[in-house]
């Protein structure tokens, strides 16, 4: 589905990732992850961000790919990058001693307070669904100084309860993180193909502030698993610029022609 | 000095039914060759610990070679789920999987105390529901300051394998680019195993500090060229990404793969893997 | 993005009375020329941090700017004594000088542990007086097996200084050769300068696993060329083992020391450094 | 001083350098420290061991070098190593880990029981004499599966009670080593240029098990703080071979032309 005026028309998806793109800055330093985090830290580098320094936990520091990575250790991150550290000490050394600014992740549920699962839907010893688990998002959730959530909007991601707790947000709500001696501030956004949340300055618990265009309030509540809130001054987030549109979509056909490599014979 | 030898005496030799074995490769350099070595020699409840399963352990539990998985990302890198793990957990097809989990971080330092003999690794760990499900998440407090650390058990494998670019002839072996845990899980292992793209008579001009593995801490050395496929080698080949997307299909099915595994792996043998060799300029 | 200044300037900002300061590079590119800023701008009451305090703090020491010393080997390597670490410790002159002695394996396992942003560091330390005269030497008891380590406090400095080769026009920095502990120390630090050899476009061709500081853990950068001068940089000029001899008979002496430091400190600047200059073919 | 006969003449150290080559083997791997032991090590490689791996505390595996260091870092060392590593990577996976086989040790005072002291002569808090300190022995001594000790035979260092205990050897003897969790069998050879010594299987004592040519029991009583024991064999160390004595002048002839260096201006 695309949206907005004829010339300027961009699916959901690619709203996401230029959303996402705009939250991070040139002096951030990135922990990326595959797929639309990505696509989003390259796009912000390609664009605002000449200066940004993405980092992928194969150890690549400051990789500056000319195509999207189809795993985090391709090697074109490794060819690209400043330098590349072994696995035991990017997580020592680089993430886990709070260096990183930003992190971007996603999740198969989340709940109010922006805790997610990655593990398991149903019960851990006898799983519904088995899901690839914890990587490197529970340090990252706990590490980098800000975390930027992005994934589809839907009643059975966004839930009520969620079914394992992988990675920690805002725990409980209110000051939970602090009491437990976390130092940085957890997430700060959550972008949907919906809208913007972020979390109430007192409660934590994530609020609209920011509807996609042509987006309307129940279209969010219908697709959300608890009683979502919303601002005060619920803002439309801007549409992506030409610009944005352009580069995003030249670096996913480069990445596509890229992937298709031999075919397995 | 280790041993030259065909990957078929190595893992003969050094891999046996019960073991703990680590193949090692961070999304890069995976010892896929050895992987169907072991398969196609029918080795039985493994205990199988990796970072990333990847497709390598995919294969390895759709097979029956494995009673236990230790790991901290089970999924197809950028296309989606290991559907023989999922098959395994869900409806313990082929047989049941016992799985220890770990998030990269805990596994990764875990690798690191192996590496140094140390018996734990103390690490800032989170809030959240592994340590719930994982007795090995137990805790430290720190004489200096009292802060709670988390602590989980040194990996220490039976065996581990590793792929990598070349050997010299005295058995010494270079990783290069991507180095994941490979130098960790060797040093913390009893024993290894390591493929090489081949061997070539010095590491002349290669930088200072390179990842080598001195040859006393190596045990067997195969030349396997290609060996990684359809994972990459650094200098070498790329990562054949179109398998990856074709082995989602080839996996969802138990038929799809047994007949896979019975054409690719048992009616093959590691001298397969040379039609993916290639050294790029 | 580091700031790229003079010498001066930049230990003007960063090093003020009364820091923890470590210096360090293992024998190899000691950050001499940046010691002798510190002498000339007349700090006191440093706690100075190095592996092996070498000539570089003999000359520190002796020139009353260090009120302790952390350290775990205080010899001239190859040579002797470092006389006025042990005029101070001996005779207290020119002032009191505190020790904090360690192991090279602790205090290398305490940087690591301030890289890491731990609070301490564990290690199977070994029986022995270190432990009795050293009050952070204390123990952690392994949750898994019970055996009692040794823990050490994280080593976290205020300010890190290293001579590294080069740099590039971003501030990134490499380190090439014996690297000892310098990656760490400057991740382990709140701040640090880096003097160099000299500034390049790119570090092109260079090793995929190169030790790299990226520009955001640098504060600032000097070029100082030969200012790691008499120990050496590798690469570009050989250790001069010829000024460590002498230094045995300049340093065993009061004013013999004195008449050193006044003429080749006090009324010199980082640009006689550019004497010692030289890039190896 | 010279021994031996006219046309196989060596001096005291040359017999001490040779006596500890020849405890290593081709299979060895060896945390080679400065001056004798690094003599010694490269004289075992350059003769009877060409397969020895040599480890300096810099981190510089599998040295080779042509001249003898003056320092564990020099250049040379890490030119002709296999590779080299950072110093926490060298104390944490190679030392303390027990991968290396053999390790020399050197020392102001030695006691009974092979215990060294490298630290202070007197009281630690004003000390007469401060010693360099512990570098990298203590780990050393308990993690090298073998430890060879080489210092010049004295009373003063020979001592019945250590000023600082900086090295564990064998304790109080017996099994003090083992009661302590040690699991590596600790000082096997003290070599001094009178004599070898060596541990007494099961008291641990330093017992001399060798008489360099043309010393006597007599020289190494008065030379030894404590009431050193014989062994019921005491045998004549080997003297150095020709070839010996060959290789290890020339290497000390090519170091000491390497070393002179330009003179400092």
């Amino acid at each position: 589905m695309l949206r907005g005026s004829l010339d300027m028309a961009y699916t959901p998806d690619e709203l996401m990732t230029v959303a996402a793109a705009r939250c991070v800055g040139n002096d951030d330093v990135c922990f990326v992850g595959i797929g639309l985090p990505s696509a989003a830290c390259n796009l912000a580098r390609l664009t605002h961000a000449p200066g940004i320094t993405l980092i992928y936990e194969s150890g690549t520091i400051g990789a500056r790919p000319s195509v999207l990575p189809l795993s985090i250790g391709d090697g074109e991150l490794c060819a690209t990058a400043l330098t590349t550290v072994s696995v035991p000490e990017f997580f020592r050394y680089w993430l886990q001693s709070g260096r990183i600014t930003v992190g971007f992740l996603g999740a198969a549920q989340i709940d109010r307070f922006a805790n997610i699962n990655t593990t398991v839907i149903g019960s851990y010893a006898s799983p519904a669904v088995r899901l690839p688990g914890a990587g490197g998002a529970p340090e990252m959730a706990a590490a980098c100084q800000r975390i930027f959530i992005v994934m589809p909007h839907s009643k059975r991601a966004f839930v009520e309860q969620l079914d394992f707790l992988t990675s920690f947000g805002h725990g409980e709500g209110g000051n939970h993180r602090a009491r437990l001696g976390i130092s940085t501030s957890g997430p700060a956004k959550v972008i949907t193909d919906l809208c913007v949340m972020e979390p109430h300055p007192v409660t934590r618990e994530l609020t609209v502030t920011s509807l996609h265009p042509g987006t309307t309030q129940e279209q969010v509540e219908e697709s959300t698993g608890w009683r979502i809130g919303f601002a005060e001054d619920v803002a439309e987030t801007p549409a992506p610029s030409a610009r944005e549109l352009e580069v995003l979509r030249r670096v996913r056909l480069e990445t596509e022609h890229a992937h298709k490599g031999k075919e397995f014979a | 000095m280790p041993h030259f030898c065909s990957l078929q005496a190595a893992v003969a030799d050094a891999v046996h039914d019960g073991n703990i074995v680590a193949m090692e490769g961070f999304t890069h350099l995976i010892p896929f060759a050895a992987g169907h070595e072991v398969i196609r020699q029918g080795r039985r409840d493994l205990t199988l610990v990796r970072m990333t399963p990847d497709l390598i352990y995919d294969q390895l539990i759709g097979a029956g070679c494995a009673a236990k998985l230790v790991f901290s990302w089970g999924g197809n890198p950028g296309v989606g789920s290991l559907h023989r793990l999922r098959d395994a957990v869900e409806h313990a097809w082929p047989g049941p999987l016992a799985l220890e989990e770990y998030s990269h971080a805990a596994l990764a330092t875990a690798y690191d105390a192996g590496a140094a003999r140390l018996p734990f690794a103390a690490f800032r760990g989170c809030p959240g529901d592994l340590a719930r499900v994982n007795g090995n998440y137990r805790s430290v407090t720190c004489p200096f300051t009292g802060e709670h650390l988390t602590a989980v058990p040194a990996m220490r494998p039976d065996v581990t394998i590793i792929h990598a670019q070349r050997a010299d002839r005295d058995g010494n072996v270079m990783v290069d680019g991507i180095i994941g845990v490979q130098k960790e899980a060797v040093l913390a292992a009893s024993r290894s195993i390591v493929t090489v793209e081949e061997v070539v008579d010095a590491f002349d001009g290669g930088p200072a500090n390179a990842c080598i593995l001195p040859h006393w801490t190596v045990a067997a050395i195969a030349v396997v060229p290609g060996g990684a496929f359809p994972s990459y080698a650094y200098g070498y080949y790329q990562r054949n990404n179109a398998f990856y997307l074709a082995w989602d299909d080839i996996a969802r099915d138990r038929e799809t793969f047994r007949a896979w595994i019975d054409e690719h792996v048992i009616r093959s043998g590691p001298e397969a893997f040379a039609a993916h060799a290639a050294r790029l300029a």
